[in-house]
Order: C-alpha cells, then structure tokens, then sequence
C-alpha cells in the first residue's frame, strides 16, 4: 500500500492542475505535484529532479546526495571490513 | 532504475549481513537467546520475503510483522460498509485493488462485484475523480484507506473535486494515523520487541520528530528505512548497532527521501480535511484511541457514509477465527497459526493479513509455503 | 453517433444477411477452397496429415482480451498465434483452424475488416488454413465488441514427446524471449492506469521456432508458452506435473526496462505477466547449449536465455533465487490479477 | 443479492483458481485420459481416425442462446449436438469435441455445473469426447452470462459425397421431422412475448440417423440441419449451390399446431424457425422410399416427410405451392427475425 | 385452426375463381381491357402474394396495392424522431417490430440500435407498458403506429398508465385514419380503379357505415373483406358482381367479425384520448387532411414529443428515389419502379413499401422474385 | 400490421384488470378484454367464446353463425356451379 517508486519529471502536463510527467524506467504517466509546490517553487524548476511517486502524486523529491551518502557509508564499511578481514586473516 | 538498483546491490547486502552477525555476537546481544525487531510497515515485510532475507538473517534475529498494512487492520464492516454502498444503484465504487479482496462478514468487494455491484479498481485516488467526471450520471465513491503516505493524497484529491466543482464524488475514508497506533502497541503488554525499523513513506509525510517518544517514553530505538533490500538490512543493522551499545534513539536510514520535518503540504493538506475520531476499532487491533480519521465538518458533504447513510451502528456479532490480532503484535509467527495455510490461503483468506502481499500472512505463505504444506 | 456502417443483429440470424457477411468478407480474407466449398463442415484428407506425423494435436482458446487492438497486435492476430502456439508447444505442425466471432450489434464494420485481416495475414505468415467458421451478434450490451474462439488442429511427427510430466531433475530451462511484453503492452493499452510505455505486444506464431529445436533436439522434455499466469504459472505446471523442484535465477530473467517499470509502479511482478510468443522449454543438461544456440538463430528465439533448472528439492515447487542468495516460491498465480489479457 | 457461489475474474486468469475449476468440474464431467493429460492440446491417434474413415471433417460453432435453459434441453446440449450435427450432415463420424466457455463474471456456479453436466450428458449419449477446453471470465456486464463454443472433429468414411452442390433435379426432398419446434420453443421461453405453449426444442445429436440412412443409400446427395433460417434457409443453400430449383409442398411440411398458432399470433412463418435436431436431405428418386423408411425406424427419425422436389425450373430458388396451386418463393431469411436462437 | 382453415379450402377456392373467370367473361366486363381492384389494406396485399392468389386470378383482374399498410406511409421524419428520442440517455423506445427497418433520412431504429439507442420490440403496446413498470429509473415511450385497428389498444394501454400511475410512460404517435386516407386517395386524379377491398380489422372497429360515401359520392363498390384467401376471393367476386350489375353498395364479407357499427368501446377508447389533426404528412401520400391523430389537451402529457421537446420544424429536404407514390396510389406495378429489386430490397430498403412484408414491394419481391432478378 | 388471430377465451386471467387467457391453437397468451366489456358484459359471460385478437387485445367476438352462413354461401355456389356443369356437360 505504501508502495513508492522514485521517477525522473520529465516535464509539465498540466500547469493549471499542477501535474507533471514523471518517467519511471521508461513508464511515463502523469502525476500530481501539489505535495511539491510551494508559493517559492516554480513547477519548470521540478524537471529534471527525481521524485518519489506514491498514488499518483509526487511526494517527495529524492535528493541524490544523501542517497549517495548513504551507499558511500556502506561500501565504507565494506572496506572497513575487508580491511579487518584482511587483519584478521594476516593477524 | 536509479535509486532502486544501487539499493540491491548483493556484494553490499553480504557485507550487511556479516556485519549484522557480527553485532549479534557481540556483548550485550551474544547473550540472549533472541532479538527482536519490528518492522512496522507492511512494504518492509513484503521486501523481507520477496529478497528472502528472512532465510539469510540469523535466525537469533527474529523479525516482527508489525501493523503497518492498512489493508490488514481494516475491520470487516468497513467491508460491509463498501459493499452497501456498492451494491445501490448508480454508485461505482473506486478502490484501491488491495482491499478487493478483503473479507468483510459475508463477502469481499470482489464478491460483491460478481454479485453486480459496480467496483472499479484504481491506481491513484484521481483516477476515481476522472471516473466520477466521466460518469457524471453515477455517484462515484472512493474507498479511501491509508497511512499518512496516502492520506494526502486522498485529501488533495478531494480539494481538488471541490475546485472542480464535481458533485457526484464522495469518499469512504477508513485512513488510520501511524502513531495513535504505535502508541497502543507499545502500551499492549504482549508486545515484545527491541526496536523498531520505522515506516519509511509514512515519515516521508509526518518526518521523524513524531516518533521521538518511542525512544524517550518506552526506551526503543527506531530506525526509519527504505524499501529495498539493503535499506533494510542497513537499518537493521542501525538497530542493532543501538542495542548493542544500548541507545535508543529516532535515527533515519532513508534520508535520500525522509526530512526530519516531513513535507509541510502533505501534512497541511491533511489537517484541512480531516481530524481526529475519538476512537476505532481495527481489526486484530482492536480498539485504538485517536487513530482513526473524520471529515472536519466543513467537508462532510464529501463524506460517502453520510451521503448514503449506512446504518453505522451496526453490531460487530463478529466470531475471530484466527490468531491475526497475536500476529499482527509479533506474539505468534504467521505459520504457527492453526488456520494457516489449511483454512485460510491467499484464494480465500479468513483474514487480511492473508491478502495483501504486505500482509505477514501471504507473505509467508506467498514466499515460503512449500515449507509447510502440500499442494492443493 | 455516426453513419459508420455497423454489425446488425441480422448478420448473425444465418439468413441472407449471414451470408453477405460470409461472402463479402470471410472467403475472401481466408480465401481457401474448403471454406469455398460452404459445407457445414471442412473436409480434410487424412492421407496429407498421415504424411506428417501420427498424431492429430487439436486445441481450442476463446480471445476476449480489452483493447481489441494494441501496440504489436489485435484481437485477430492473438486469436490465430495464440492457438497455433497451443498446437507448436505439443511439438505439432499446426494445419487448420476454425475461427467462430461472437459480435456485439453495432460493432463498426471497419473495425471487422481490420481484424479479419489480421486473422488472415497472421494465418498466412504461420501456413495454416482457416477452414470453417461460425459468426454470432449478440445485441448491443450482451458482448464487449468482439470474442473470437480459434480451435486448431495438426499433425506431431513421430517419436515427439513434450509433456510437462517429461521434466526431470537435471534438465535446464530455456525462455525464448522477454517476460511479460503482451500484459504489459495490453495492460497499458488499456488506458485506465494512465500509463505510457513503448513496449509492443509479442504475439507470434511458435511452431517454426519448435520445429527448429527439435530438428537439433528431438528428445526435449517439454515446452509450453507462456501466456496467462506468465513463466510462473507454466513452470508451476511443470513442477506439479512431474513432482519436480524448479530453480530460477531471478537475474538470468529477460525483462525489458519498460515492463520491470510497469511491474515496479504496480506492485506486480513480470513472471506473471502474459506473453503470446514466448515459450519456456525443459531440456535435458546435455542438449541444452544446442537448442539455445538453435533458438537464438530463430528470428522469434534471438533472446532466447537460460533462467533455470530442474531440481529434486521440494518437488511441485518454483523457486526464485535472488541476486544475493535467498530463495523465495514462486506460486502460481493466485487471484485476479490482470483480467482480459487475451 | 445472496451468498451463491459466483464466478469470479480470478478463475478465467489461468492461475491457481483457473485450474481449481478445471478440476473441480471439467475433469470431473468430461471425463477422458485426453483431459486428464493436461496438456494445451489433445493428442489423438491418426491410426485410430483412419480406420474409420478417409477424410477428417472439422467444424465450429459458437452457443448463445437465451434463455440458457429452456423446455427439452439448455446451451450446454446445444453446443455438444449442434456441432455434432455439423459434422454428422457431412456424413462423418464425430469424435472429437473442444469446449471453449466464456463466462461473465457473477454467473452462479450451480448454473454452470448444470450446463457442464448437460454438454457431459450429451457428449456420452453421442459417444465423442471432449478433449481439449479453455474458459475465460469477462467482467460482468461484458458478456450475457455464458457463451459456449464447440469445435468438433470427426470421421468421414470413404465414398460418402454429402454435398449441397450434388442436389440434381428429380430428387426428393425429406425432412427427418417436424419444422421450427427448438425456434418456437426458445422464443416463447424467453418470456418477452408473454406467449404459453407446450413445445421443446428438439436438440438431439443426428449422426446415428445419417449413418443409418446411408446404410440403405450411401449415395445420398445432399444432407443439412435446419438450424438458424429454417428449412427455408438450407433449402436455399441447395438451390443455389446446385443450381437447380426447389419445390416444396405446403400441405406436406410437417409442423405442430403450437408451432404453428405460434406463427400465426407473431406473423411469423415456421419454415424461417430453428430445429437443433432436425435434417433435410436430398436423395434419388429411386432411393427415397427405402432411406423414408430407415429414417422412420429410428428414434429422431420417426416423423420424416417427403417435402418436396428439386426441380430444373428457377435455379437457384425455392417455391411454395400452396393447397389450391398458388406457387410462391421462399426466400432465405432476410433481416433479423429472432436473434440468439443457438 | 377454426376460423382459419374453413377458409383456406382450396376446393372452394378453385370455385370462386371459376365464378370470377366467368364474371370477367359476362358483359360489361367481357368488353373492358382490365378491371382494377384495389385493396386498401396492406393485409390483404400479404394474403394475395403469400397465397400465389395473383398467379392464379385471371390477369385480366389487376389488383391494386393500397396504401393500408400503416408502415409502408410512415413518413421519414417520423423515423427520425422516434431515433432521436430513442437516443436519449435513459429512454427505451418500444415499438411493433415493422417499424424497425424503416428507413428514416439517416437511418432505422435498427441501425441507431446498433448505433447505441435502447429500441425494443413489442407484440403488444401492453407489453411496453410493462417494461415501464419493470424500468422505473427509464423512461419508456411507446411508439404507436397503424390504422382504427390498433389505435384502441394504444388508447386503452395509455388508460391503463393513468390508471395505474406509471408516470415513466410516454408515446409517439402516428396514427393514421383510414376514412380521410381513402377520400384523399379517391380524389387523386391519378387512381383509376374500379372497385375496393375493404378492411376487414379496422372495419371492425368503426364499422361499415363509415365507407358509405365511396359508393354514393365515388361510385365504386367496396367489399369488407376477411383475410383467408377464401375471403378475399369471395370479396373480389362480390365487387365484380357489382361491377357487372353495374351496382356500387358497400358490403361486407368478414360479417363473422365486422359489425355495421363497429366496436363502440374501441371507438370510446380512441376519442377519449386523440383528435384528428388539421393535416399530416405520409410517405407516398403526400399532405392529407384530417388523417392524423393527436393527443386531446388532456392527456398531452402522454404525448412523447411534448416531453422530449423533439424539434418539429425540421426541415424536410428529402428528395425521395422511387415510385412509391404511383405505387401506392395503384399508378405503378411494384416491378416497374426502376430501383426495384436493384437498388432497393427488403435488407437494404430504400422506402417502407419494400419493408413491411405487407408493402407491396416487399411482397411482390419475397414471393415473387425469382421472375424478376438475379439473386446477390 | 392489422394481423388479427382467432383465438378462444378459455379463463380470466386478472379480472380487475379485464385480462383473459386466450388460447389459439395451442398457444397460450393473456390479452385484454377491454373491447368486448360493457356495463351488460360479465368478463365470465366470455369464457368460451371465440374473439379476435390483435396486439394483445380481443377486439371482436366471432360470431360462429355468420362464419357457418359465410361457408355455406360458398358451398352452394360450388354446389350450383357443379350442377350447372353438369348440364354444361350433359347438355
Ligand atoms: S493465517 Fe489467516 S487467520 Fe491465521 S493469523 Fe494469518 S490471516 Fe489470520
Ligand atoms: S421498389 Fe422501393 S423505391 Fe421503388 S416503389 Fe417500391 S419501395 Fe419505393
Ligand atoms: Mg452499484
Ligand atoms: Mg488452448
Ligand atoms: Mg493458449
Ligand atoms: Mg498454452
Ligand atoms: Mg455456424
Ligand atoms: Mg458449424
Ligand atoms: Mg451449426
Ligand atoms: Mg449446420
Ligand atoms: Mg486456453
Ligand atoms: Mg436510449
């Protein structure tokens, strides 16, 4: 039910309605953005950015550094590993 | 896929699960003869048996299939209530496909459809808008369910109708609130369990401050976390890694979506439509204060009861059959119940935990059956 | 409403306006001399088929599937490739086939003629003969515009044995192509999702592709196409009919991007999505490298893949392997999931 | 609304409730080593087919007759004897059958059991088998309830010549009974004429009639059902293909006087109604007393009548003579007179 | 059958037309050419060809096929708005099934069936009451044609809707008077006849008085006529009796059903419920005065039109094909119009003559084809 | 369109609605007696008789004797006719 799926906004549908185009592994359908839009955040300035699609509606923007970070930390404790590994086997 | 493949690196997931090894044999945890972690959300057990991490995690580390399917905790009258207003002429019910199949005390909506009421399935709630637009002769009702990942949408959906000016659009809403029901599930005394990986699209919406009274009030670290497989096992890990040092804090896995304060016009979007119910009662839940959501009474004319009024006081003459309550709290595994997998099968549940492939039971009957039963 | 020349429930009462029908559209489409012949019943030499092999392979599928017409086919096409792939996958060279219509009063001609033509040029492609017929109106609201039933009849050569009891652990799996492509397509095609993909449907005709392993592997266990229930579903059947285990690897499954998409966005999975041109074979370890290599130099088995293998354990069971180690089951589709898919 | 058992989407989808239904009912009914195979097609000895005969005939039909039940028989013994009655007026042996169902999602499943139980009791009294099947399930109000389709193969000995084409001036006309009793008996069933008669269809399989008759003249030329059209239709179908004319006599058609005030309060003539169990045939002047008379010996052949003639004038057409000499045509059906009669 | 089989002896038969062999061969007919018979009632028609009776009458007798088949004058337009009506959302338009291939200026209800409109075929206008009955939330318009033989049951049906306050029950009605159709057509410069049939059924409602001044004002003999083939020979000898005494008297043949008088309850039921209309227009009869029925103010809101609002100012640009005037007024054997049997058959008619199997197209070519074209 | 059947009123059906079973060789069918009632007319005075009826209504009862009267008008012609051959022949 909570199923999310991230996708690329790739552009505006309708500007009026405030949907967008998002592309999920070449899937396009049209999705809400009214979970993204604020008085400060022009809908053109969503596309390109990568979004998190639940029901139809964007919820959320993906930011690409903490994803990054996130997998930097793991392959970091994949070395930290191999590295005491390597202790332990050399040890 | 960008975000999702990263997540399911195998070479990642083994290091994951050494290290996850590793935490259980250190002091403190070497010493006990289980941990236990509950998953909350629904997504994170199905991701649990769909990778079969079940079977690659020690089994010292027992997993706890928590609530978090609203599909699961929807009572057998609000299934009722669906097919009442199903069944009346000149209605089309819109509903997600997840609840079609859920049983309510004499059929399920699937049922009630090849008994010639009009449901219709859909994958977003404006889909049904667009239904009720393209029918303008039918009163179309959406058979609103959800965490707080989908009340939004439901809400906006609805505001968006008002704007539209589309009178033949109303709502069944049974959405549920994440933390009136994390709340009576710490307080139950059966509950046993060490933490909590935390439901990731949920805080998407409500962030990560809501849970802080789990790790000040009851002591539990929580880790909120994404869906794929090495989301999981890193916030696994992140749970143990508490336990081990005896921490327990709100920690966030999931930041590449999750903000500390959510998203500010999802929330708004629910709080102008909708409040809190003194109470409802959810099924292998019982009843939860504050967990259930009302129309404010601005927007009740968008509420479907209302607009067809269902008998609401209908007795709950209800016999439970199975163990789903003791399930649903982590104090039985799914197998161990008698019905499972004999009575009740995903082709005909007794329960909704054996519908949705979120739901502990179908999962583990989904994923892992030939373990346990012949073949029908 | 329009003008359009539209299906009457005349049309299907067998009188005059049955045989307009008849004459004005179906002979010459179908265009063979025992349809021409306008008997009952279509009168085939037993001689020519005895020539062919020893057994008659007869089969039969209704095609109801919503849109009638969608990326890579039609109602039409399906109808002719679907029923011949029931005949290819028994090792039979498909000969003939009925063709009976059930139509919906006021279906547009036009819309008729394009089907019809898809029937016969998909007929013509696969050398098979549409022989007899039979055509229905229903009134309007008693049928969603048209469902055709295909029965097919052919020849198996001798000494050819597919039979799904045949599987045997040990034996290697081979999928001729891409998982899912026709769900996904019709699905989509569909229109209430509000999906868009490019992604065609691919229905095909399957014997030419069989003949082909055969010719290198006579003694291939079994074959089936994956239609409804998709490769789960199939490999469920092998499992049970033989009281063997399968073994998939989930990363050797040929899925497109698009349809790993669909299946992503919908929470469903690609070996339950149908296909109409794609067939999994069991093939004993042995001959297995040559019938893939014989496969991939068919136009229709280019993609062909190993994705698994014949097992002893947990016999009556699928299982997938996933990337990093855990095995879950396969079931076989269980519930509604993707109604009208053919 | 009530808790009967229905049919859902789910058991036309071709996974686990599809094959349940399989074999809970279609195993169960149809009952032969073909079905319990398994397999997507039936596989038959040609050995077997060419004992029996030369040539192989093939047919289809689809059943969409409303009501689905109705006094002396339902849809399920239609499909089985309508298409056994295809393949009997080419003078074959039926064998073999397909059952090709298309279910509308709600159907009550004793209904279905009913009709199952049915096409199983007609298969057995006819002596085929069905061998091969295929069910699908359309959301309701996509379809009204059920559709059958039968595909059938059978045997055709050597030397038989059925053929409309061979009807040759000088030859008598027979009818095996009386005319429009299935049309008359459906029509009134279906309750909107508000009309009370006691009438029942005559569904009943015709190929021990035929074998008998070409026992005592295996040169018969010609043999049809009179199924959608009437008598009026097939003999059209003989004129035309033969070119020659047809001359029947009013006063010698057989027809029940329900049938007959049936016509009369509808302005309807029973020529233009529906038989499921009755045939005409062509035969030689010279051999049409003895093949009356194998006819009158058995059981659905015990009310045959000399009709008429074929002649040399008008070629092509079918005349009327009334009792007082007044000649007029019978054309085939024009238009629609009463849909969904099979 | 009684009543019926009396009246199809062929013996008899072959006497009658013994005497009107003879008749025809006695002075003063033995001198003319022809002698011209028109039957006025389409009935009659079908009996002739369905008989073969004008194969076997003398061809010195032509018999003339009137204009007393209710279908066969239907006016396009009258077509057109039953489509229009039967078009709309909700509405189920029930009507006689003769009606259904008559070609409007687009098309027939059978094709605007096919093209979506909810058209049903009834026996009796009873039986459309009762789907009104049976489909509360439709509203069902009856489509009410033909001459005094049917007008009663559509006037006691409309009774019977008031009675029983069926308030979803509507008709478009387009009856048609025999009395100013037969005076129209009298004064038709173009009809040459000698004599007429009378019907026999719409005799039984009004009577045989009301035919008194086509003898006195006309001239011509008239016959009241049964419709078994004894009856119509009988009728047509008992019009060349007259002829051949010189007489013109109004008679009638069908006394076991037609009385002097008529039937004074069907005639109650017809004046309670319409009054003549100024002037109407029929297919192949152009304009005539006083031929039309319309619903008394009373009861307007029986009236169809009235609540569909149909827009009665359509213009009427029709330019029509055939010879279905000439036809109809006896000018013109069906054979001869040049599009008979080519362009315009019974599946593919280009005017209502050749769809009713009681139009004298649509006879002629059904039963007597053979002798006039190749078979398609 | 002006077909019209012979048929015999054989029960009422539903007498406050004036409907009877009316019977026309073998054929069953409930039609309205609303033509044939009168103050003077008791709906089962015409069980028995034989009427006309027409788009579901018995619009005339038929009288037996004109129908005998018509039959013999016809029989004694051929009768006279057959004598008048007969001197044709003889003479
Ligand atoms: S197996 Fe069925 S009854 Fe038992 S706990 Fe699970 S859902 Fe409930
Ligand atoms: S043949 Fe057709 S066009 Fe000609 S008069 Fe007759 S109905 Fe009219
Ligand atoms: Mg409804
Ligand atoms: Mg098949
Ligand atoms: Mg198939
Ligand atoms: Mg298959
Ligand atoms: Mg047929
Ligand atoms: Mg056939
Ligand atoms: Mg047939
Ligand atoms: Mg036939
Ligand atoms: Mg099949
Ligand atoms: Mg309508």
């Amino acid at each position: 039910m909570c199923l999310g799926v991230p996708g690329k906004i790739i552009a505006i549908d309708n500007a009026d309605l405030g949907t967008a185009w998002v592309e999920i592994s070449g899937v396009r359908r049209s999705v809400s953005l009214a979970c993204l839009l604020d008085e400060t955040t022009e809908p053109e300035s969503l596309i390109g950015q990568w979004t998190l699609v639940h029901v139809g509606f964007a919820m959320s923007v993906i930011d690409a550094d903490e994803a990054q970070r996130t997998l930097q930390l793991l392959n970091e404790m994949k070395a930290l590993e191999q590295e005491m590994d390597g202790h332990e086997i050399r040890g | 896929m960008k975000f999702v493949d990263e997540f399911r690196d195998p070479e990642l997931a083994e290091h994951l699960l050494q290290r996850i090894k590793v935490l259980l044999n250190t002091a403190p945890l070497a010493n006990r003869e289980s941990v236990r972690v509950m998953e909350v959300c629904g997504g994170h057990t199905h991701t649990i048996f769909k990778y079969g991490l079940d079977r690659l995690l020690p089994s010292r580390l027992e997993l706890i299939h928590g609530p978090g399917c609203p599909v699961c905790v929807l009572p057998r009258d609000a299934i009722d209530t669906a097919i009442e207003i199903a069944l009346q002429p000149k209605v089309i019910l819109a509903s997600f496909g997840d609840a079609l199949r859920v049983p309510g005390t004499r059929m399920s909506l699937l049922q009630a459809r090849a008994a010639g009421a009009d449901v219709r399935t859909v994958y977003s709630p404006m889909d049904a808008l667009a239904l009720a637009k393209q029918h303008p002769d039918h009163s179309v009702v959406f058979f609103a369910i959800g965490f707080e990942t989908t009340i939004p949408a439901t809400a906006l959906t609805m505001l968006q109708a008002e704007r539209e000016n589309v009178e033949n659009f109303t709502m069944l809403a049974r959405h549920i609130s994440i933390i009136p029901t994390l709340k009576a599930l710490l307080d139950d005394p059966e509950l046993e369990n060490d933490g909590f990986i935390g439901p990731g699209h949920v805080s998407m919406v409500i962030g990560t401050e809501p849970y802080e009274f789990v790790a000040q009030a009851y002591g539990k670290p929580l880790v909120v976390s994404g869906f794929e497989p090495l989301d999981l096992l890193q916030s696994l890990q992140m749970v143990l890694e508490q336990l081990a040092c005896g921490t327990s804090v709100i920690e966030n896995q999931y930041a590449r979506v999750v903000r500390k304060q959510g998203n500010a016009q999802a929330q708004q979007a629910i709080s102008t439509l909708f409040e809190p119910r003194a109470s409802d009662y959810w099924q292998g839940l019982g009843e939860v204060a504050g967990s259930g959501l009302q129309f404010r009474p601005e927007y009740s004319h968008f509420d479907a009861e209302q607009h067809f009024l269902c008998d609401a006081s209908k007795p709950s003459d209800i016999v439970e059959q199975g163990c789903c309550d003791q399930v649903l709290k982590g104090a039985l595994q799914p197998q161990a119940c008698p019905l499972f997998g004999r009575v009740c099968t995903p082709s005909q549940p007794v329960s909704a935990l054996m519908v949705s492939s979120e739901g502990a039971c179908a999962a583990r009957y989904l994923y892992r059956s030939g373990e346990h039963r012949d073949v029908g | 409403m329009s003008d359009k020349e539209r299906i009457s429930l005349a049309q299907g009462e067998g009188g005059l306006a049955s045989s307009q029908l008849v004459e004005s559209l179906f002979l010459q489409a179908f265009d063979n001399e025992h349809l021409y012949q306008r008997e009952d019943q279509a009168r085939l030499e037993l001689a020519d088929f005895i020539r062919q092999g020893d057994r008659l392979a007869f089969t039969t599928d209704s095609y109801v599937v919503d849109p009638i017409e969608f990326p890579g086919g039609d109602i039409g096409c399906l109808a002719v490739n679907g029923t011949i792939n029931d005949l290819a996958v028994g090792g039979a060279i498909p000969r003939y086939l009925s063709c009976a219509l059930i139509l919906e009063e006021g279906l547009e001609r036009a819309l008729l003629e394009r089907i019809v033509a898809s029937m016969a040029s998909a007929a013509r492609e696969a050398n098979v003969s549409i022989v007899t017929g039979d055509t229905k109106v229903v009134p309007r609201g008693k049928a969603d515009r048209v469902f055709i039933n295909t029965a097919g009849v052919g020849v198996i050569p001798q000494g050819v044995e597919l039979a799904a009891r045949r599987c045997e652990p040990g034996d290697v799996l081979i999928a001729s192509g891409y998982l899912g492509d026709h769900g996904a397509a019709v699905l989509a095609a569909r229109g209430d999702l509000a999906l868009e993909m490019d992604v065609c449907s691919d229905s095909r005709p399957l014997h030419g592709l069989v003949q082909e392993m055969l010719k290198v592997s006579p003694d291939i266990h079994a074959i089936r196409d994956a239609t409804r229930g998709g490769v789960a579903t199939v490999l469920n059947e092998f499992a049970q009919m033989s009281q063997t285990g399968i073994v998939l690897q989930e990363g050797s499954l040929p899925v497109r991007p698009q349809v790993r998409g669909f299946c992503e966005i919908l929470g469903l999975e690609p070996w339950y999505l149908a296909n109409e041109g794609m067939l999994v074979a069991a093939v004993s370890a042995s001959a297995a490298d040559e019938v893939l290599s014989s496969m991939r130099a068919h136009p229709y088995g280019c993609d062909a893949q190993v994705i698994g293998q014949v097992v002893a354990e947990l016999p009556g069971k699928v299982q997938l392997q996933s990337g990093f180690g855990g095995r879950r089951l396969l079931e076989p589709l269980t519930g509604e999931q993707l109604p009208r898919i053919c």
